[in-house]
């Protein structure tokens, strides 16, 4: 079914010129869950079940809310920013992001498009045992990880407690 | 018929996108949204990858979620700095909070 | 009808970790709530009993084979497996630890040093008794060196902490005496099961025995020995390819000794009771060095039993003096608790003694297997009896301020019940008939005789010193004028009545009454003593 | 006869697919994708039918329990003791006009609703609702619960701040910190389940709740009684709530999927005496319907959720069918959700907070943990006593940090 | 089999359960303790008195009956330790003497302990006694027969330390449990081997039992020496007889009745028991008696001349218990089985009778015990008197007396003693002894009754010395009679008690020379003592004719020939020193030079370690250190602090580095 990863292509590209484009930061952030939901079709449909569901807990269901946390924070409550991305001294990084969009897809073998997807049955119980006996040191390191970063969030923004993660 | 190449395109795509948010945006937040982008077009090489090249073996999908708890706490502690530089500041905008003398 | 099943399946290792966990609820209890964590404490040590019970339940006397056995793999590059079983040499022991340990629980929570007047509190106190229980259970039930070696080595640990951080004036010394010296036997011991284990592949006790007596093809060695000379010619050097079954056996041996202890490796242990918390005592004497002596049983005898033979003289002598000096040491002694310390020495030498008479000629096999039954009586009954001796030394510290005999005197006058109590364990540990002592010595005295007459006819000379300095102890310590500053001092609370009575009743009907006991363990030490005639 | 109702649900099912094949086989050549696009089509219809009937019933059930509590009748004028008031409701919200403030941030104020309506009946799909009745089996049913669940965060802090009316701001952000904060312990202590069962399938999970003890070849009267209680024990003696780690589970699970919901006594975003019911202050008409619409479907799913979890989905006797024990255990859950609403007070923001990250939080890790205690434990009955030892130390020592000093007596000065 | 032997257990059981009964009961509770005490004795004693009599009906003329209840005690092996009970004549005998002297003396002590605080704790110890000396009596094994006999031990360690606060009771009660332990070490030994050679623990099994003929063979002359001799030990011990008697004389610390119920009456006497018990394995290897003998008749004459020249009213009967246990010994040692038990039955009641009636004296003279500070008491305690001459006549040999029969029988067997291994004048020297120990004993006896009940009071306690009430007067009426009444019972020539005993074996002729010489003896001797201790003599303040006129021998005798200091200087420093030695040993050579030498030298060998690692390896690595950290200075400009600026060089060098590496790669 082809269609539907042109139409989450087009999803995703879309909602992601919006997420970094639009001045009100709002918008930029739900264009950015949008984003985030496009992603998550990726992953559904490359049968990446969970991958998908991951995504969307952690991007929909925590980052992008962090992030929305955050605008409101720092900002002013309607999330309007002064200054477009269109400005003059961001030339250059456009200039950059072309050119290397230009060397990454030039740099794509051609060949690669012969090949064609093979169907597989990953059950939630074959990564269990991956995370826990292959890759039990990645995954403690993460874990390890993921509690400095636990620890080191809340004492940084301390005075603010109730900070998530 | 969709291949890998497809993938790989959007991926890259995705990238840039990413990429020009980091380097346009003065606002960290957005610089913040931009990595987290560009992390998002990793995933989806991983992916791409796994499901087209090694489906029995387990590593793309695990380094995808690797890559998830990693992009979660960059983005807790990093969205504390900036909560925390906005404190101290009162701004985040990249290019005045240069200074490392505080 | 199937929970019954259920609560059967692998039973040891319940057993085992149910006082870890209460260690670790122990932890989560907030530091001042002394009522609550003594509580805690004593149920999650007295639960195993439930466990023991229905072990008692189930044992099948008439078989000297493993019983509950279970076996997990653990680590397949070493073949090390997770054995537990139960015969007849350790569900005695089992069966000690469940009541020594929350006996010391209860008793231990008022005695001085210890949890009230200690800066670093009660709760790391009981979590490490509960810990030590963990450790002992999982020493007597494994059956896999590799398995055994952890819990043995880490038993030691929770004493360790015991002494160092609520000992008397002098722990650390004794705290990293009585580690360091342990430990480097224990490290002896395990060089020498390490090349065992290089030789044949094997961690598991029973295996390594089965070996030590099936004879290798064509040759009069056993297949043990064969196999660890084979490997010993491997590394080239004459020497120690000609004696290192010799070798082994006294690195391993080593290892025993100075848990025991036997003489002369026993010298850290004074120091290490004296210095001890009295709960720490109690553990260590009660407890740790009958770890040793199933050390002995459960690996010296059946791996090596043609070294025992061949140095059983040695040995017997080498158990002789451990009775005769430690009773003569104790005699002189002016601190009670170094007085008992020795005396623990001196009995636990009767243990010894019977041990290496298996190994002597002569006798039939029921005297040797009478010695090796009085050997575990007699751990069973010591460890009732030192456990008895050293709670009430404590108490008396506690209650005087003082362990020092010359200071003591005509306590009976005040404390009566005390006195009692006190007297009918210090006859129980003299050998007083109708105590559990007594069958125990009578057992491995009349098991060895046979087998080496001169020297147990010495040997009984321990009997006579024991009398000398115990009653000595009694002496200074009750009879006699009384000094008026003792006029105030308190008789047994209910609790430590119940403690001391619960002990005396133990040795009381363990004296009486020998035969359930012994019939636990008869069937594998008949087994045993089969080896060696 | 006990598998009387299961068959006639089969028996219609049956009669429902014959109907679609023969349908189907009208087309000369039927395309391959076009039975899987009927059934497909036929599931989601039979969802969104259901499910906002049910709704309907329930926000009657709920001002009619109410009603009682608060010793008045509740709607009575429409229809029989007021049955018909839903109907009078939807009518109403339907024909209200719509308004949206001037200042509104109008596309984004519109979308909130239709977002939350949607994250609201995709969770339905991956709840089992009978034996063989799910919507879509995936093999991670329930991180895909709370995936989507996750998404109404979204939506009431869309609406909250595209309303621009700092009432709905105020109540769009303690949303959404409450729910963020919520969510830790409500996904935790469904972890316990995930791990015992090793499976994220709910189908699996249920069906791990059934017990297979049996007796041989039933004889005479007495062995008859035997299999009676063998197979009430079969079907209820499984339920992870009886489990010591499944009860602190579902005790939790429940706890924390009240303020998921924003119910009372957690329902200080709605707090309508305080914020004038938050981040739906500004929407009338049909949105506000929708908004009332994805609260109740949550409130069905979560439900639904906690008795697949721990009390064991459509397992039960077969006195029932299968649904039928499904949905008594939803709607009894639904009714002690009301129950609290009726009888507690609203938690001060401290308070909230407080339980969910001192009291909460730890003891759905300290669950965890009991739960893998328990399931590596060989001995049953040790496992047992051992988790639920764990679990009565954790509670009680946790609950002491929980109190909160006592509150100063008020004074009413001008009363 | 006989309800009475089924049931022989309740006899020493019932003291027991007395005792542990009264051990819970509080101090307060004087009349239940002493009730259930009593009343248990009782019991027993009714029990003992079936025993005998149902052995007196079933007896028959010509064996001697062994009658058993066997049980099993401990499983080893494939095997059992199995003990039991037995009912037998010697039994029987020790039975009845036990109970019946027991009840006596608990009834005597209600009233001497009357006063004391502890006065239901000495009941509970006296009751433990009665049961384990029972026990002892009827163990049907040598195991058991140990262990009661360790108990009993016990109860007279308890009891000799009645009054513990006194430092010399304390003393006293240690050097009592710790010499008879001595012994019991060599029993122990004995114990061993016997159980080893014979293979059994029983006595007596059916036929089976150690002692019973058809098993006794087996035991090979030199382990059967080898045993008795061992054996012989504990009884040394326990019997007081040279040289382990040292503690007898101080156990009179205890209470009086305990002296007269343990070591007088029945403990002491277990000794002579327990060697009238083994008699088969002792009649194996005739060395064997012969060391009994030998050993008997030393301590006979030994104590007797001590008992001379003591002041202490009790230390007079301890040493003359020793003596008489002595005179037992040499009976059983010189084949007479029946005249050592013989005189262990009258000897029980007259020696208690002297006891008891000494406690009185001693009560009445407000716990004086020295007689030389007594004196006049015959007209005071009239009833006293009467029974404490007959005691002493008893003891002494007065004709028609129990002792007189008993002693009588033992010169007899003595006279009759040829063994053949030895020279003639050696068989001699048990008679000789015998006699001149016998002389001793008259002589002693009437200075102690001069000096206590003659003359007039030399002290204010005996001023005011008066009767005792009945509790106490009553058992010495009791042990008169029956110190009379024994006697009889061996009346020479037609000996009921040797029918019952022994009834296959006969008897000696009786010697009408050596009777009459004894007679004589005897009385010569009272006439001697009478006549030395009389007028003078018995003032205030006098010195003892004896001392006034052979002052060196009277300072040794009195002195107790200086054994106690002798063990002293000797055993006991060498145990001392040794046991200080090897504390020293311990804590300087094994601990200090082995352990802390160790130690040392790892400790020296870890700072050796240290300086090479400071040495070497830190100083390198700082160096290293250092020269990179000027090396980075140069690089310092490339940093301005925006992180986007350095995303962008670092972009755009990728592009480059790519279109680099695109064109060089492709040329």
């Amino acid at each position: 079914m082809d269609y539907v990863f042109y139409i989450l292509a087009i999803w995703i590209v879309g909602s992601g010129l919006l997420a970094i484009l639009q001045r009100n930061l709002v918008h930029c952030a739900v264009a950015l869950i949008a984003f985030f939901a496009g992603i998550a079709g990726i992953f559904f449909s490359l049968h990446a079940e969970f991958l998908g569901a991951i995504q969307v807990v952690v991007y929909v269901g925590a980052i992008a809310v962090l992030i929305l946390f955050a605008i409101m924070l720092t900002r002013h409550v309607t999330g309007e920013e002064e200054v477009s991305p269109f400005s003059r001294h961001a030339i250059w990084g456009w200039i950059a992001s072309a050119a290397v969009l230009c060397v990454l897809l030039y740099s794509l073998d051609k060949q690669m498009f012969a090949i064609s997807a093979e169907p597989s049955q990953i059950t939630m119980l074959d990564i269990g045992n991956a995370m826990m006996q292959r890759y039990a040191v990645p995954f403690e390191v993460i874990s390890l990880l993921l509690t400095a970063a636990l620890v080191g969030a809340v004492v940084i923004a301390l005075e603010e407690p109730r900070e998530r993660k | 018929m969709v291949t890998l190449t497809h993938y790989l395109v959007l991926a890259a795509v995705v990238f840039c996108i990413g990429l020009a948010g980091v380097l346009t945006r003065r606002n960290a937040i957005m610089v913040l949204v931009g990595l987290e982008m560009m992390l998002n077009a990793g995933n989806i090489n991983l992916v791409a990858f796994w499901r087209y090249l090694g489906s029995q073996a387990m590593s793309g999908q695990m380094f995808a979620i690797f890559a998830i708890a990693v992009a979660g706490a960059e983005a807790a502690v990093g969205l504390a700095l900036l909560i925390a530089v906005y404190r101290h500041f009162r701004n985040v905008s990249v290019e005045e909070i240069s200074s490392l003398k505080g | 009808m199937n929970l019954l099943a259920l609560f059967q399946s692998d039973i040891l290792s319940s057993l085992t970790f149910f006082p870890l966990v209460g260690a670790l609820i122990l932890l989560a209890l907030p530091k001042h709530a002394l009522a609550q964590i003594r509580m805690v404490a004593f149920a999650a040590s007295l639960a195993p009993m439930i466990f023991v019970l229905r072990i008692l339940h189930l044992f099948d006397p008439g078989t000297g084979n493993l019983q509950f056995p279970a076996r997990g793999t653990w680590i397949p590059a070493l073949n090390v497996d997770y054995v537990v079983g139960l015969d007849g040499l350790s569900v005695a022991m089992v069966l000690l630890v469940s009541i020594i340990i929350p006996l010391t629980i209860l008793g231990a929570a008022r005695i001085v040093g210890e949890p009230q007047e200690n800066k670093v509190g009660a709760k790391p106190f009981f979590a490490l008794i509960l810990l030590e229980q963990t450790g002992l259970y999982g020493a007597f039930t494994a059956l896999n060196f590799f398995h055994w070696f952890i819990f043995w080595e880490a038993s030691l640990v929770p004493l360790f902490f015991l002494i160092k951080l609520y000992g008397n004036e002098d722990r650390t010394t004794a705290a990293y005496q009585f580690f360091i010296y342990t430990f480097v036997g224990s490290v002896a011991m395990l060089i020498g099961m390490q090349f065992i284990y290089l030789a044949t592949g094997s961690w598991d006790f029973k295996e390594l025995a089965a070996l030590a007596q099936t004879p290798h093809a064509g040759g009069n060695e056993t297949e043990l020995v064969f196999k660890i000379k084979a490997f010993a010619a491997t590394l080239g050097i004459p020497f120690l390819t000609k004696h290192i079954v010799t070798l082994l056996f006294f690195l391993v041996l080593m290892g025993f000794a100075i848990k025991v202890p036997l003489w002369p490796f026993h010298t850290w242990l004074p120091i290490s009771y004296t210095q001890a918390p009295t709960a720490g005592s109690i553990i260590l004497t009660a407890l740790m060095s009958k770890m040793g002596v199933y050390g002995f049983l459960r690996i010296v005898l059946p791996i090596f039993s043609p070294s025992v033979m061949e140095y059983s003289q040695l040995l017997m002598s080498l158990a002789l003096l451990t009775i005769l000096f430690g009773a003569l040491a104790a005699f002189s002694q002016r601190d009670l608790k170094t007085l008992v310390a020795y005396s623990s020495v001196s009995h636990l030498g009767y243990c010894l003694l019977g041990l290496f008479a298996v190994g002597a000629t002569g006798g039939s096999l029921n005297d040797r297997a009478l010695a090796l039954n009085g050997v575990i009586l007699q751990m069973f009954a010591h460890g009732l009896s030192a456990a008895g001796l050293f709670y009430f030394v404590g108490l008396i510290e506690q209650r005087t301020g003082t362990r020092d005999l010359a200071d003591l005197g005509g306590l009976r006058k005040t404390i009566p019940v005390f006195c009692g109590i006190m007297g009918i364990i210090l006859f129980a540990s003299l050998g007083l008939p109708g105590l559990a002592g007594f069958p125990a010595e009578f057992m491995i005295f009349r098991g060895s005789f046979p087998l080496s007459m001169i020297l147990i006819s010495v040997a009984v000379l321990g009997l006579l010193l024991t009398a000398l300095y115990l009653l000595r102890m009694m002496d200074k310590v009750f009879f006699g004028p009384q000094d008026d500053k003792w006029n105030q001092i308190a008789d047994l609370s209910g609790r430590e009545r119940f403690v001391g009575g619960m002990l005396a009743i133990s040795l009381f009907v363990v004296g009486m009454v020998p035969a359930p006991l012994v019939a636990l363990s008869n069937s594998t030490a008949t087994q045993l003593a089969k080896l060696f005639s | 006869m006990y598998e009387f109702f299961d068959q006639i649900i089969f028996k219609i099912g049956n009669v429902i697919i014959a109907v679609l094949t023969w349908l189907i086989s009208l087309f000369a050549t039927p395309p391959a994708w076009l039975p899987a696009v009927v059934w497909f089509v036929f599931k989601v219809v039979l969802i969104i039918a259901t499910f906002p009937a049910i709704f309907a019933m329930t926000t009657w059930a709920e001002r009619k329990i109410l009603g009682r509590i608060q010793n008045r009748l509740g709607p009575n004028r429409v229809g029989p003791v007021g049955l018909f008031q839903p109907i009078a409701d939807g009518i109403k919200t339907l024909t209200k006009e719509d308004i949206v403030p001037a200042i509104a941030d109008k596309p984004i104020h519109t979308m909130a609703p239709v977002i939350a309506v949607v994250a609201s009946f995709l969770v339905i799909a991956v709840l089992p609702i009978g034996r063989n009745m799910i919507g879509a089996d995936l093999n991670i049913g329930v991180l895909f619960f709370f995936a989507a669940g996750s998404i109404s965060e979204v939506s009431i802090f869309m609406a909250g701040w595209a309303s621009r009316n700092k009432y709905s701001l105020l109540g769009g952000m303690r949303a959404i910190a409450q729910m963020v904060s919520y969510e830790i312990p409500f996904i935790l202590s469904a972890v316990t389940v995930v791990m015992v069962v090793g499976s994220l399938s709910t189908s699996q999970i249920v069906s791990a709740q059934q017990l297979h003890l049996l007796v041989e070849d039933p004889e005479g009267l007495g062995d008859l009684l035997k299999r009676v209680v063998f197979h009430f024990y079969n079907n209820i003696g499984g339920w992870f709530v009886f489990q010591p780690w499944g009860f602190f589970g579902f005790v939790i699970f429940f706890t924390s999927s009240l303020a998921e919901l924003n119910r009372s006594p957690f329902d200080l975003p709605e707090a309508e005496s305080e914020i004038i019911a938050g981040h739906h202050t500004e929407y009338s008409g049909f949105k506000f319907a929708l908004f009332a619409l994805s609260e109740y479907i949550s409130m069905i799913a979560v439900c639904g959720l906690a008795s697949t979890l721990f009390l064991g989905g459509w397992n039960g006797p077969h006195l029932l069918p299968s649904w039928g024990w499904f949905f008594l255990k939803v709607f009894s859950l639904m009714f002690v959700m009301i129950w609290i609403r009726g009888t507690f007070p609203r938690l001060r923001a401290d308070q909230l907070m407080g339980f969910a990250w001192k009291f909460l939080l730890p003891l759905s890790l300290i669950n965890i943990f009991s739960a893998g205690l328990w399931y590596h434990i060989p001995s049953r009955a040790f496992g047992w006593l051992a988790s639920a030892l764990i679990m009565g130390g954790a509670y009680h020592f946790l609950s002491r940090g929980v109190v909160t000093r006592d509150i100063e007596k008020r004074i009413y000065r001008f009363a | 089999m006989p309800w009475i032997v089924e049931n022989l257990w309740l006899i020493a059981f019932l003291p027991f359960l007395a005792a542990g009964i009264s051990a819970l009961m509080p101090r307060a509770q004087k009349k239940a303790s002493s009730g259930i005490v009593i009343f248990a004795m009782a019991l027993s004693l009714l029990l003992s008195l079936k025993a005998g009599g149902y052995l007196l009906k079933a007896g028959s003329s010509h064996e001697t009956l062994h009658l058993v209840r066997n049980f099993d005690w401990l499983p080893y092996g494939d095997t059992v330790i199995r003990l039991g009970f037995l009912l037998d004549p010697l039994s029987a005998m020790m039975l009845f003497v036990v109970s019946f002297v027991s009840l006596l003396v608990f009834i005597f002590s209600l009233g001497y302990m009357d006063h004391d605080e502890n006065f239901t704790r000495f009941f509970t110890f006296l009751s433990l006694f009665a049961g384990s000396m029972l026990a002892l009596v009827i163990a049907n094994s040598l195991l058991l027969l140990f262990m009661a006999w360790e108990l009993v031990g016990l109860s007279s360690y308890l009891l000799i330390g009645f009054w513990y606060q006194k430092p010399s009771a304390a003393a006293a009660m240690k050097k009592a449990f710790i010499t008879t332990r001595i012994g019991d070490l060599g029993f122990f030994i004995g114990l061993l081997w016997f159980h080893y050679a014979s293979g059994t623990s029983l006595f007596y099994d059916q036929g089976q039992g150690a002692l019973d003929p058809t098993k006794l063979s087996i035991l090979g002359g030199s382990a059967a020496l080898w045993i008795s001799l061992l054996v012989f030990c504990g009884a040394v011990g326990k019997s007081g007889q040279f040289p382990l008697h040292v503690w007898l004389p101080d156990a009179m610390e205890g209470p009086t009745p305990v002296s007269a119920l343990i070591h007088a009456a029945t403990m002491v006497a277990a000794g002579v028991f327990l060697v009238g018990r083994m008699y088969p394995v002792f009649e194996i290897n005739p060395t064997a008696l012969e060391v009994v003998a030998f050993v008997g008749a030393f301590t006979a004459l030994f104590a007797a001349t001590i008992a001379v020249a003591q002041w202490d009213i009790k230390r007079i009967l301890a040493y003359s218990t020793v003596s008489q246990l002595g005179y037992m010994m040499m009976g059983l040692g010189v084949g007479g089985y029946v005249s050592g038990l013989f005189h262990l039955f009258t000897h029980a009641f007259f020696k208690a009778l002297l006891f008891l009636g000494s406690g009185s004296i001693i009560h009445a003279c407000h716990h004086e015990q020295d007689i030389r500070k007594m004196g006049g008491l015959k007209d005071r305690m009239s009833r006293t008197f009467v029974c404490y001459m007959i005691g002493m006549f008893a003891l002494s040999g007065v004709p028609l007396f129990a002792g007189f029969f008993s002693k009588d029988e033992i010169l007899l067997d003595a006279l009759h003693f040829h063994p053949a291994n030895l020279p003639h004048f050696a068989s001699r020297i048990p008679i000789v002894f015998g006699l001149i120990g016998a002389f001793l004993t008259a002589f002693y006896m009437m200075r102690q009754v001069k000096y206590v009940f003659f003359g007039s009071p030399r002290d204010h306690g005996a001023q005011h010395a008066h009767e005792s009430g009945s509790p106490m007067t009553l058992p010495l009426i009791f042990l008169a009679l029956m110190a009379v009444a024994t006697g009889f019972l061996g009346w020479p020539g037609h000996s009921w008690f040797h029918h019952f005993m022994e009834p296959a074996a006969e008897a000696h002729p009786t010697n009408l020379y050596l009777m009459l010489g004894s007679i004589a003896i005897v009385l010569i001797a009272l006439g001697v003592s009478a006549f030395v201790y009389s007028g003078e003599a018995l003032r205030a303040g006098a010195v003892d004719p004896l001392e006034a006129r052979f002052a060196s021998l009277f300072r040794v005798l009195n002195n107790k020939y200086y054994i106690d200091e002798f063990y002293e200087k000797t055993f006991v420093l060498f145990t001392r020193t040794f046991s200080r030695i090897i504390v020293r040993f311990d804590r300087y050579i094994l601990n200090g030079f082995f352990v802390w030498g160790s130690a040392l030298i790892v400790y020296g060998l870890s700072l050796v370690n240290q300086l090479i690692d400071e040495a070497a390896i830190n100083r390198g690595f700082d160096k290293g250190c250092r020269s990179v950290r000027t090396g980075s200075q140069w690089n310092r400009w490339i940093q301005n602090g925006l992180s986007q600026h350095y995303l962008k060089i670092t972009s755009l060098a990728i592009v480059i580095l790519f279109l680099l590496a695109l064109f060089i790669g492709r040329t």
